[in-house]
This record gives C-alpha cells, structure tokens and sequence, in this order.
C-alpha cells in the first residue's frame, strides 16, 4: 500500500543537521562571527588605515605609542572606516553639547522608527498576501498584473516616495505607505509560489468536499505556505526598516533613524563615527525586528514537524 | 449481522443508477508522451450498490474513481453522479472518498484531521468533536486523537483517513484501496464495520482492492479491469445471500466467484506486459492456486 | 475543469491562442491609454506626471545619453547581482550544513541586510569613488544576498523527513545528500528569492547612483532631471529602469521554467 | 491649561504649512525663532514648520499643495515656473550666494579659470549655473570640463576624488573645518584652502538662493495674500531676532534638531545672518540687479529656457509686512558685522 | 524454481547472526505524550535466512525495520548488523530498504529514481543505465522511464521503490510491506522475483508483511508481533522444503503454519483494542475463516 506521507511533511528540524545547538553554542557562535568582523575591520585598519596614536596618562603611566600602518588603503582610512572603538565612543558620547549620550537618542530614533516600520510591514504583508492570493485564483490576473507589480518594485523607491509624500498628506500614513511599498514584493513573490506548494492530493481531497475557495484558501493553501511566507516575511522585515526610513525622509519626518542618517550623512565627515553608530542602530532595529519574526515562526511551527529521531 | 433488520436479505440495490458512467475514455497528457488510462468504459452503479473494481495495478481503478468524484474530467464521455452531472454531485457533498494514499494535513491533529470535512461541511464543535471521538474509536485510535499524522504508523494513517471519509455520513462512498496497509485481523474488523455502516444507512459503495476474496465478500457486484489502455473486462454479478457470514466463505457459491473473478484477472489479454525472461512454469504454478 | 495532464501539454497551443500574452497585452495597452487621456482631459501638469506620450518622445530625444546609462547601471544591478547572489547561496549551503554556522551567520546577515542604503551608499562612494561601479555593485550585493540566503536555508533544510532516511540509508556523504535531495528541494525556493533579488538589484543600482556616479548613469540622470524640474526626460529614465527590472525578472521565470519543468508541470496540476 | 474662552484658542488661528528646503538647521533660524518667541501666533497664525531633505523637492510640495508657502533657492523655485507651476517668489531673504569652490592650497585654484583639466565637484541638479557660467567668463567650456557629481558630504574633496568641489560657506566649509586631517591629527584649518567666491566682483556670477514662494493661485484664494504678509512680518520678527540674539537662537534651533552640532549651528547662525544682512532695500525685498543676473546665468546655461514671465515675483507683500514692523524695527541691518566663531570638531 | 541449483534445498541459513537486536526497545518522545513502539526485542536473523515480520497495524514492524537500518537509534538494547554496529552496516551499505511509502523524488524520472543509490555509491554511468533497465524490466515498468514518479499509479510508484531499493545488489532486504499496493497477479510474479534474488545472491531478508499465506511461503521463519507496546509474541519456523511450489501450498504442514501463525496474531493479549460495543460474534465468525 502506498501511505505516502503527504509531501507537505517538510521536517524544518529534521532537515537540520544535528538539530538546534544549544544556546550557549548558539551565543558563543554569534560572538565568535562578531569578534571575527570586528578583528577584520580593525586589522584592515591597522595594515591600511590612518596612523593614530594614544597618548595619555593611565593609572600613573605615561603612554605614547603610535602605529603608523605600512600600507595606505582608501577603503580602510577614518574617513572610509572609522575605528571600532570610535564607534562605540559615539554611542556614549553626548549627540549635542550637555545633551544626552547619542546611544539614547538614536535609541529613541530607533523606537520611533520600528513603529513606523511595523504599521508599514503589517500593511504591506496584508497586501502582498492578498496579491498572492489573488494571484493563484487567476490565471489572467496574474498575468495581466505580475509584470506591473514587478515594474512597480523596479522604479526607484526615492522617485516615487516624494509622490506618495505629497499625494498622502499625513506624515505617518505616507511613511506607512512607503513603508509597504518596499515591504509587500516579497511576500507577492514568495506567495506565487507557496499558495500553490500543497500537495496535489491535498487538493484533491478540498476538491471532493466541494470546499470554497475560501476554505481551501484556509484551510490547505495558507497552512501549506507557511515555510514560503516566513522566509519572505523575514526579508519584509528587513525591508520594512528601510523603507520606514526612506519613508521618513520623503515625507520629512523630523524623527527617526531618518533624519539622524540625513543629519549624520551630511556631517560625514567631521564625526562619521556617528553615521556608523546610526547604521548599527538601524540593524539592531533590524535584527530585532527578525528576530520578532522568527518568534512567531516558531510558534507556526510547532507540532507541524517530525523532530529529529536520527541517531548521528 | 445485528444491524441487518432494516434491510432485505436478498440484493438490496433499487433501480437509479447512482453513478453512471457511459463510453467514458481518459488520456493523461498529449502527444507521444501521453497515456491512455480509460477507454470505453460504461459503467452504472445502482443506488445500494456495493461495487468493488479489481485489476492489475495501473490499469486506471482510481483514474476511474476521480473521474466519478469530478476530481479530473474525461477526455471523452460523460460522468453522471446521482442523476447530476459529476461537478453538481461533488457541489452537493454526495460522497465521501478515500484517497489510495491517506493524505493527511501535517499541521492538524490525528482528531482535527478527521473533523476537517467536518468543519468545511459547517457542522458545529460539540458535533465534531463527537463525531471525531465516535469514529477515533471505530477506527481503534481512541488513544491517539492529539497526535500528529507523523507520529503514526501507516495503516494507523490509513484509518485515520477512512474514518475521516465516513465523517460526514456521505451518499456515496469511493474508496481507493482503503484496507491495503492493515492487517488481517484489522482488515476484517475495518471490513464488517463497513459493510454495518454500507446497509444501515444505505450507502451506495464503490470500492477498490486487490484482494479478491474481499471484493466477492464485500460486493454486490465485482467490476474486473484490464490494463492498458483501462477497459472493463468482466462485470460479475455476486449474488450471494445477505447477510454475509462465515457460511458464506464455506458455500460452494462463494468458491466459485472467486474462481470466476480469478479468471476473468488471469485472462492474458489486458494483462501487463511483464518481463519476457521469466520462466512461465514457476509462475503459473503459484498462479494456479489462489492466495491473496 | 482541472487542470490536467492535457492543459500541461497545451501550453503551445495556448501560447498560439494567446491566452498567455494577451490580457497583459491588452491591460497595457488600456493603462497607457487611460493615463495619457486621464492626463490630457484633467490637464495634470506635466512636473507631476507627464503623459506617455511625452515621456516616450523624451526616451527617443535623449536615447544616446540614456542607452550609455542604461549599459552602465545594467553592469552595476548585474554584477551586483552575480556576486550578491552567489555570496547568498553559498553562505545558505553553509549555513543549512552546519547548524553552528546557521545560527551565527544569520544574525550578522541579517544585520548587513537592514543596513540602509541611503546610509551606505554615500560610504561605498567613498570606499571605491563616485565613478566606479564598485559602490553600485557591493550595494546590489548587499541587498540581494540577504533573500537568497533565507530561502537557500529553507529550501536546503525543508527536506522531507522519509527523503532524508532514505538517503541515510544509503549512507550517502553530506554532499551526496546535498546534491541529490537538497538542492533540488531548495531550487523553487531559491528561483523566488532569485525574482526578488532582480527587482531589488536595479533598486540597489540606481538609488544606489544617486548619491554619487558617472553624469550619463540613469541614478544621477534622474536626480538631475528632476533637479531641474524636466520630469517628462527623469520618467523616461524611470521606465528605462522599469524595463531593465522586468527584463531581468522574465529571465529568471524563464530559466525557472526550463530548470524546474517538473515543478511548473505540477503547479499546473495543484491549479484548481 | 487656561480656560478656553480666556485665551486665544487655536481654532481662531489661521493654520499655515511653511516647507523648508532641508533639515532643522540655522539655515532657517528665523522662522524657528518666530515661532519660539511666538511672533506667528502674535500674528494670528498656527504655523507648522514641514522639514525638507534629499527626498523631499521642496517646490513639489508647494506646487501640489502640501504646503502653503515654502522657501527654495530662485532658480529652481523659477524652473517650476517654466515648467507650468504657478509659483511666485514673495520674499528674497538672502542678499547674496552662499556658494563657494573650495579646495586644497596644494591644488593652487584660486581663479575660475585654474579649474581648467581639473576634478570640479558640483551638487549639480541646480546647483551648477554660478559655477558653469564663471568657468565660461574664464574661457572654458564647462561641457568639457570634468564635472564630476559630488554628494552632499564633502568626502570627494578629503579623499582627492576632488580638486575642487562645491561648499556653501555656512555648512560644506565649516564642516571641512571641524574635520580632522589625517596627516597633523588636528582640524584643518582656513589657511589649508583656497575658497572661490561667486559673489566676487571678480567672479560676479552669484545668483539668488532661498526666497519664500507661494502658489499664485494660493494668493489670490480668501485671505490668503494677508496670510502670508502676516507670515513674512512674523518670519521678518525671526529673523531680525536672530540676527541681534545669534546665540539664543542657535539654542532654538538646537533644540529643534536634537543631532546637530552646537558649535558648527552657531556658525551656520552667523553666515546666515550674513548673507540676509545688511539689506539695504530692507529685508525680503528683491534686489532688481541681482534679479537681472540671476535670470541672465540662469537662461545662458539653459536652467531656464527664457526668462521668467511677468510676476515671477513680488514685493508688495514684503513691503507691507516692513511697513507693518514699523520704523522702530531696524529691517535693514546696516551695521551688521559678523563674528568669530570658533569650530570645535565634529562641530560639537 | 529455474534459479536453484546453487542452493541446498533444505533451509539454506548459515550460523551467523547478520542482524542482531538484543534487549530492544524504543520509545518515541517523552513525558506523557510518549509511545513505546518496541521493547523487549530480542531477534537473531541469520545469514541467508528470510525472516517475514508480521504483527497488527502500529505494533512497531516499521519501527524495527528503521532500527535495524540504523535511521533511529533504540531507546535501550543494541542493534548489530553483519556483526558490526547497525551504524557502521549502514555506512557499508549493506542493506537496501524498501519503506512503506514509495519516497519518490519529483524531480527526478522513474529511470534516474531508480537510478539514485547508484549514482550515490559511484556506479558508472552505463552501468546506471544498464541496470535501470532491467529493473524497470523486471518490476514491469518498461515504458515508463521517462515519467515523473506523480504520472504513476500508487502500485508502480511502490515498484519503482522496490526496483531501487534492489539496483545495488545489497547484501540485506529490508522490505516494509513492499507488495501492499500491488494486485494479487504482479504480487505474485514479484514474490517469485524476490525469492529468485534472494536464492540467486544470498540476500538475508527482513521484510514486513500483512498477508499470512505470503509469509509463510516465503520465509525461513515468521516473527509474530503484538502491539502496544510492540512486542515479539512468537517466532515461527517455517520449515517447508525448498523450493516452494503449488505444491507446498498444498500440503498439510503449510496449512498447520498458517493457521499456527493465524492463531499466534489473534491471541488477545497484545491485540490492539478494539471498539468495545462491536458484535464480537461476528467479527469471530469472519475471523475463524482466515482471508487476506
Ligand atoms: N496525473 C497523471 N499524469 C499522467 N499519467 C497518469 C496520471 N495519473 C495516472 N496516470 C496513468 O494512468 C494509468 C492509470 O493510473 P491509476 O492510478 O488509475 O491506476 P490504478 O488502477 O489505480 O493502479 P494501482 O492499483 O497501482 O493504484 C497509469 O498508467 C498511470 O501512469
Ligand atoms: N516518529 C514517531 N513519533 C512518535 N510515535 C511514532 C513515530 N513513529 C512511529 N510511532 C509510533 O510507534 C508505533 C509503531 O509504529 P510503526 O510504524 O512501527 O508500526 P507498524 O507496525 O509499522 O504499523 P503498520 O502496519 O500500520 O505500518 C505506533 O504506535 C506509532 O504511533
Ligand atoms: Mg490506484
Ligand atoms: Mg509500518
């Protein structure tokens, strides 16, 4: 007898070699990438950089000491790439005279911005759903409507973002709207393909009850998308802090990591510690964003899959 | 049979033809790559009926099945289901099929599994989760209803998938193969429930297997099939006195359908082809004697 | 009707019919026509949203200085492309091997992922120049890499479980398994991000230009078109850019279809 | 917190949107200053400042009714014009060009015409007639030239992808001060460039910057031209603030934008005040020759077509809005000289 | 049997243990959610013999084929394989599985399915080519090299697992219920085929089955399992003499050993337990008449 274990047993652990490595594993690897970057950059630095030197006193000691790098590369001076610690100086470093350390601001920026940019992926992962959704139910309207949805993701966010500015009148909502705009193409795409990813007896077997659509829709298509929907959904998410950003600038938004990359870009050059500072601050956001994501992923996942029974 | 008062001994089948299919042909893909799976097929089930189709393996028993359940539509001929066309009879949830494999949702329960033609169909929680419990139990799963089809054996799959098909108490009952992963024991109990369920509500059956004995055990009448292109070979009609019990295994009667049935499979014409090397001897000797 | 074995072949014939081609056809032709009678009848200054017309004349007026640009910023999307794409897969085979890696690695490409491009275009400018495509290109690559990288995960990982024994029980190597099972599993997933990454790879390009490039570069054309207010020559340069999007979004559908025809047979088949 | 009746309430204000053409800086100190000393409210008038930035083209907005009135280098505000928009300009604030070429003594460019086979950064985009047309009173042919597109840092210019390269006086150049040179390890300083000025006798290609524009059709609606001499008059009080209280106001405007640089504000704050101050018409009110230069570089270098048609702008509403702040108020700032302000790095 | 010469005619098993599980048991999951499948194992198969495992659905038949094919590790006990760890066999290849699902790959033809151990263990490509051919031969699937394993009915796809599972020649069989889905005619001629294999090559054979008569005239020894949790009840010398004809089905000692295994299966205790208002009269009358 053929009990084909239908094909939507995806196993998403089973899958994994040697399964979840334990947290502490899982921390010590993050560490060691950081730790592998961060050496990178300042050995970069040190073979090409600037020449820099210390010179202060430090429990009593007098030191002096200053490293002239042998090689001059473009990419590795201040100006390209500041030095690490002058980075994580800029976040304790007050953002104005006697103000608060930059770190707060931004951290505040940052919050601002997450909002936005989660008002625009839960709008945009609506919309780019219900596109899919449309999608799959017609032939003809994916055909006619596929290839102006991928224009549309082709013209460059920055030339439309001032238009939804002024045709959107409220801030927030044309940063929503932004927002969305860069944030639905992926869950679009990822939905062409997942909506119809069921198995096809799984199809038939909706078929023979007569089932709606909607029910279909329900019942086998969303459940069978879930591995696609996730995937694209976490590239939203990426997305969607961007977007809120650009968002903000188009719509002038005085707020937000928006305005502090605008500010610090422009004063690159006198602190450009503090666009780097700014960018780490968006892929926190990010990061924190995704990481939001795959939260609710495994709460999806649960029980769908047949964990790892391999003896390795 | 306790169950039986209701329904007369002799063949209980009225006259309507339930399922009808007339000079129905199939072909899967064009060009030289397709493949014929039907030709020529006309069939009429009455209301009542239990049905079995028999026949090598790919000779088109469930491309028949679906052709009745208006899961695909033949390329010539036409499909008629309860004096309605195929599409209206699957409109109006007038069977209930089990598919050759179970099928089954990964992400809902052993219970929610069966409860899903259920909840499509509109039937409230309390009803199907009593239906659920009820047929947990007739398929001998009570303990497993918060499991995850893959926690499951196969047969244990298979019986999920037949109580699920039986949920909703359907007209017409199409099933493709449904006792093949069970074992004996199991097969017969999954046997005597269906036959319970087939003549007290007076579901009409149409039924595929490959055993033999089971399909003149079970049937009203014994569809044979050929392979390649699909043809009905032979209609046996199984005029066995209900309700069928031991005695009926023991009847002389009984024996000779099976015969009958045997050699209307054995007959070369239709068979597949299969690999010319072998040596003829030795498996028609097993042939000779029937075991299933 | 389902969609059966014989709808499958027919897709020549369908294609003869038109019935692949001609809504979109004749959508396109409705859109253009509303826009440009919607623009003529409402008199819609031509600063905001000039008329198809106008910008098609433009795009034939200013074809020399837009064909060079065009040629530029395709180099930059594609080679930003290759390389994002290729860093992309080859981290998610990486990643799906090993689950240390997976775990590790996903963060940082995350982070990289969210860098925003307007804050890291002026710094590519700087790393390599205004006029080289390296800014363009190491922008494209980061915005690229990141779904090839997801999917490439899922789809390697996502593996059916009795695959997976199967395999096993053939003691097949890790690459073996990688080469027999999860590749192939992996491919839908990754000819989606693959889609995603075309779009995003000439988003990268040109707004990657407006901070800094080549005068004739479609990015910096359109910022100065704009700057000067002649929308109607930055839109041609907008739908240049359209184009190219959608030139290389049809390529990857096509090689998908050619690669993956088992796939497109049974999406047909699940078509209800 | 007063009662409602008691004191004004905003419902009795006029509401009007003011679009700048960058972020919260001291570019635009007066009108913060307006409405921190409250003089718009004074005025009967709620208004909301709108930030501008790279993606904001401040003239759209006004052109579409996003804002009200709004605030844009001539030329460009002029080329909206030409393009169909019924812009005019109602108050020209600055008195001269606040853009210079700057770069590295070692380069040696002190003329125009030193530009020549060099790397010349221009923002372009608009921001390139001054310089095109002293390159061409110098002999060259700025098509030929390497003009290169230079982002709004001036990296180009520290990295040597530049020669020369654009700055305005009151932020590109002071940020090159608050930057440090590699090679000393201190902060450049003015000695270490040579700076072009378009406003130069010289030079003598400046052209107009930011003036304060308004739909016509805006103007010409309801109470709307009594509106605006209202918001000049206030913004008029702002600026005339800031130029007597440089420091408060850099305050003001620090606090409006919680990034930016004390010291590098307080600089801005007074360029800013020099390039407004003195004018001898009164502030806001155009100057006619510098007028006739602006339109001249303009149509030569084809930012405009043809010269602007009658009523690009006006200066009734200015005048009234003088007339208004009475002869008590110095409107003119004759006596106005700049100070001294020293840089601190990063502009801190 | 044409293919006997090499072979005694008595039972042809060697002394060696070639799978070995001692003091087996599995349990899936933990806490309250946990299934034992196995526990108790002991089973000794030895070389050349051919061991037919038979038990009532969900009693641990596939579980214990998994263990021995070292794709699950036992909760306690140890599995030896060819007296090495079930690991080490495993990574020798020394057996080829056939699962109870077909586990086709969709990209993939029938030829290059079948084809797909041997491409792993390095085969070159003629050969490939050479022994797809044949097996698609033998399993009677010649015109279907080029189809997709979803154009296949549900008793070709379980052939073309079996032909696979065979293309390299293992050492050791383990075969979950690989005939399930085929009619009694090709289940035949491909019982024929794997007993000719297995005199042929000297395979040891573990393999799963729900149909008594099938087991006794293939195996050297029936192991009889009850369920839940899944344990061996009885082992069944199968000592009918070699080789098997029409004949042996025939003879009196075969009838004895199927209704000895029959009755082993039907012992209460150990049987999955059933819905408790079924008639039990019955399902008894059907049950004392044996069918499969
Ligand atoms: N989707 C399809 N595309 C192409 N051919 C198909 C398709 N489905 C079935 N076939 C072919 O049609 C024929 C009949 O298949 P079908 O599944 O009806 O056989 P069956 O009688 O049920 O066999 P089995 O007993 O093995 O299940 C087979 O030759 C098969 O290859
Ligand atoms: N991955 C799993 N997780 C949890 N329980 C499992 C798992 N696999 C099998 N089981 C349980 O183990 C028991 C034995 O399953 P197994 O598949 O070995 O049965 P089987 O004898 O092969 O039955 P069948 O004849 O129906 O195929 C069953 O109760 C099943 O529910
Ligand atoms: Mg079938
Ligand atoms: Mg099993």
């Amino acid at each position: 007898m053929a009990v084909a274990v239908p094909s939507a047993v995806r196993a998403s652990t089973a899958g994994e070699p040697g399964g979840r490595p334990s947290r502490r594993r899982r921390a010590l690897g993050i560490g060691i990438v950081l730790l592998g970057v961060l050496v990178a950059w300042e050995l970069a630095k040190w073979l090409g950089g600037d020449p820099w030197r210390i010179h202060a006193t430090i429990g009593g000691v007098p030191i002096d000491y200053e490293h002239v790098p042998p090689l001059h590369w473009r990419i590795a001076d201040d100006l390209s790439l500041p030095h690490v610690w002058d980075v994580v100086r800029a976040f304790v470093d007050p953002a104005q005279r006697n103000g608060a350390p930059l770190g707060v601001v931004l951290f505040g920026q940052a919050m601002f911005t997450l909002r936005e940019a989660l008002t625009g992926f839960v709008l945009g992962a609506l919309l780019g759903l219900g596109l899919g959704i449309l999608f799959v139910h017609s032939r003809l309207a994916e055909r006619s409507l596929v290839p102006y949805v991928v224009a549309s993701q082709t013209v460059p966010i920055l030339a439309i973002a001032p238009l939804v500015a002024v045709a959107v009148k409220a801030d927030w909502l044309s940063v929503m709207f932004v927002t969305a705009y860069l944030t639905f193409f992926p869950v679009t795409i990822a939905s062409l393909r997942g909506l119809r990813a069921a198995d096809a007896r799984a199809f038939e077997l909706f078929r023979s009850y007569a089932a709606t659509r909607r029910t279909t829709l329900w019942r086998l298509r969303l459940p069978s998308s879930v591995p696609y929907l996730f995937s694209a959904l976490k590239v939203a998410a990426a997305a969607s802090v961007i977007g809120a950003i650009i968002g903000e600038q188009a719509a002038g938004v005085g707020a937000g990591l928006g305005s502090a990359i605008i500010t610090y870009n422009q004063y690159y050059i006198t602190a450009p510690e503090r666009l780097w500072a700014t960018i780490v601050m968006c892929t926190v956001v990010g990061l924190t964003f995704v990481g939001l994501i795959t939260l609710v992923e495994r709460l999806f996942m649960r029980g769908r899959y047949r964990p790892p029974e391999v003896a390795r | 049979m306790t169950a039986d008062a209701g329904r007369p001994a002799s063949e209980p089948t009225s006259d309507a033809a339930v399922v009808e299919l007339s000079g129905v042909a199939k072909t899967f893909g064009a060009g030289p790559d397709s493949t014929t799976a039907l030709t020529g097929i006309d069939l009429a089930v009455r209301s009542r009926e239990f049905v079995s189709l028999i026949g090598p393996s790919g000779c088109g028993k469930s491309t028949l099945l679906r052709l009745v359940a208006d899961l695909i539509a033949p390329t010539t001929g036409e499909v008629r289901v309860n004096g309605k066309t195929a599409r209206q009879a699957r409109l109006d949830r007038d069977y209930g099929m089990v598919f050759q494999a179970p099928v089954l949702m990964d992400w809902r329960t052993v219970a929610t599994n069966i409860e899903l033609p259920l909840e499509i169909m509109g039937y409230d929680k309390a009803e199907r989760k009593r239906r659920s419990a009820d047929l947990l139990r007739l398929v001998e799963l009570e303990g497993f209803a918060e499991r995850h089809p893959w926690q499951l054996s196969g047969g244990m799959q298979q019986r999920v998938a037949i109580a699920r098909a039986i949920a909703f108490d359907p007209k017409i009952l199409l099933m493709d193969e449904p006792f093949g992963a069970l074992d004996e024991m199991t097969r017969e109990r999954m046997n005597v429930e269906v036959m319970r369920i087939w003549q007290e509500t007076g579901t009409t059956v149409l039924f595929v297997t490959h055993s033999i004995p089971e399909a003149v055990f079970l049937s009203s009448r014994v569809v044979v099939m050929s392979a390649r292109p699909g043809r009905i070979s032979r209609v046996i009609d199984v005029d066995l006195p209900r309700p069928r019990t031991i005695e009926t295994r023991e009847s002389e009667a009984y024996f000779h359908l099976v015969t009958e049935v045997r050699e209307a499979l054995r007959q070369r014409e239709g068979q597949p082809v299969g690999p010319d090397d072998r040596d003829p001897t030795s498996t028609d000797r097993i042939r000779a004697e029937g075991y299933a | 009707m389902t969609a059966s074995a014989a709808d499958r072949s027919s897709a020549a014939s369908r294609w003869a019919a038109g019935a692949d081609w001609l809504p979109p056809a004749v959508l396109f032709v409705v859109v253009l026509l509303g826009w440009e009678v919607s623009l003529l009848v409402l008199g819609v200054q031509s600063f905001l949203l000039p008329r198809p017309t106008t910008i098609a004349s433009s795009l034939i007026d200013e074809w020399p200085t837009l064909a060079k640009g065009i040629v530029f910023t395709a180099t930059e999307a594609i080679g930003g492309l290759v390389v994002g794409v290729t860093i992309g897969t080859l981290t998610g085979i990486a990643a799906a091997r090993w689950a240390t890696a997976r775990e590790s690695l996903v963060p940082v490409a995350v982070a990289a992922s969210t860098i925003p491009i307007i804050a890291f275009a002026p710094i590519t400018i700087n790393w390599f120049g205004p006029e080289s495509v390296l800014p363009r290109i190491t922008i494209v690559a980061v915005m690229t890499f990141f779904p090839v990288l997801v999917n490439t995960i899922r789809g390697l990982t996502e593996v059916s479980p009795s695959s997976l024994e199967l395999m096993r029980s053939y003691a097949s190597t890790d690459t073996q398994t990688l080469r027999a099972l999860r590749i192939p599993n992996a491919l839908p997933y990754w000819f989606t991000a693959l889609r995603i990454a075309t779009t995003l790879s000439v988003i990268g390009a040109v707004v990657g230009e407006f901070f800094g490039g080549p005068l004739y570069s479609l990015g910096i054309y359109i910022t100065l078109e704009t700057g000067h207010s002649r929308y109607p020559t930055a839109w041609a340069a907008i739908v240049l850019a359209c184009m190219l999007g959608i030139v290389l979004y049809l390529l990857v559908v096509v090689v998908e279809r050619l690669a993956l025809p088992w796939l497109t047979a049974r999406e047909m088949a699940a078509e209800r | 917190s007063g009662g409602s009746g008691a004191s004004p309430s905003a419902a009795a204000l006029t509401p009007v949107k003011f679009q700048l053409q960058w972020v919260p800086q001291a570019q635009f100190a007066g009108y913060f200053a307006a409405l921190d000393q409250g003089y718009y409210k004074d005025a009967g008038l709620d208004v909301s400042l709108l930030s501008g930035g790279p993606q904001v083209n401040n003239v759209q907005v006004v052109s579409t009714g996003g804002a009200d009135i709004g605030t844009a280098w001539l030329p460009n505000m002029l080329q909206a014009r030409e393009g169909g928009a019924d812009l005019v300009s109602i108050a020209q604030m600055f008195q001269r060009s606040g853009t210079r070429m700057a770069g590295f003594k070692d380069k040696n460019i002190t003329t125009p015409a030193a530009m020549a086979g060099k790397k010349i950064g221009s923002w372009l985009g608009g921001n390139e007639p001054e310089l095109f047309a002293a390159l061409t009173k110098a002999g060259l042919d700025p098509t030929k030239e390497n003009v290169i597109k230079q982002n709004f840092d001036m990296s180009g210019l520290l990295k040597g992808d530049l020669d020369v390269a654009q700055a305005m006086i009151y932020n590109e150049y002071a940020q090159v001060l608050e930057a440090k040179n590699p090679a000393t390890g201190q902060l450049y300083q003015p000695s270490d460039l040579n700076l072009i000025d378009f406003n130069d006798p010289s030079v003598g290609t400046a052209m107009l910057q930011d003036q304060i524009f308004a739909k016509d059709s805006w103007l010409k609606q309801g109470n709307n031209a009594e509106t605006a001499q209202k918001f000049l008059e206030a913004s008029f009080k702002g600026w005339i603030y800031c130029r007597d209280n440089p420091q408060k106001c850099v305050d003001i405007v620090l606090k409006n934008g919680s990034q930016l640089g004390a010291s590098h504000q307080a600089w801005q704050m007074n360029e800013i005040n020099g390039l407004i101050w003195p004018s001898p018409n009164g502030v806001g009110i155009m100057d006619k020759t510098l007028w006739q230069q602006t339109i001249d570089i303009a149509t030569k270098y084809k930012v405009l077509k043809a010269a602007p048609t009658d009523g690009a702008y006006r200066t009734d509403l200015a005048q009234k809005a003088l007339d208004a702040l009475g002869s008590s108020v110095d409107t003119k700032g004759a006596n106005f000289a700049k100070q001294t302000i020293t840089l601190k790095e990063g502009g801190n």
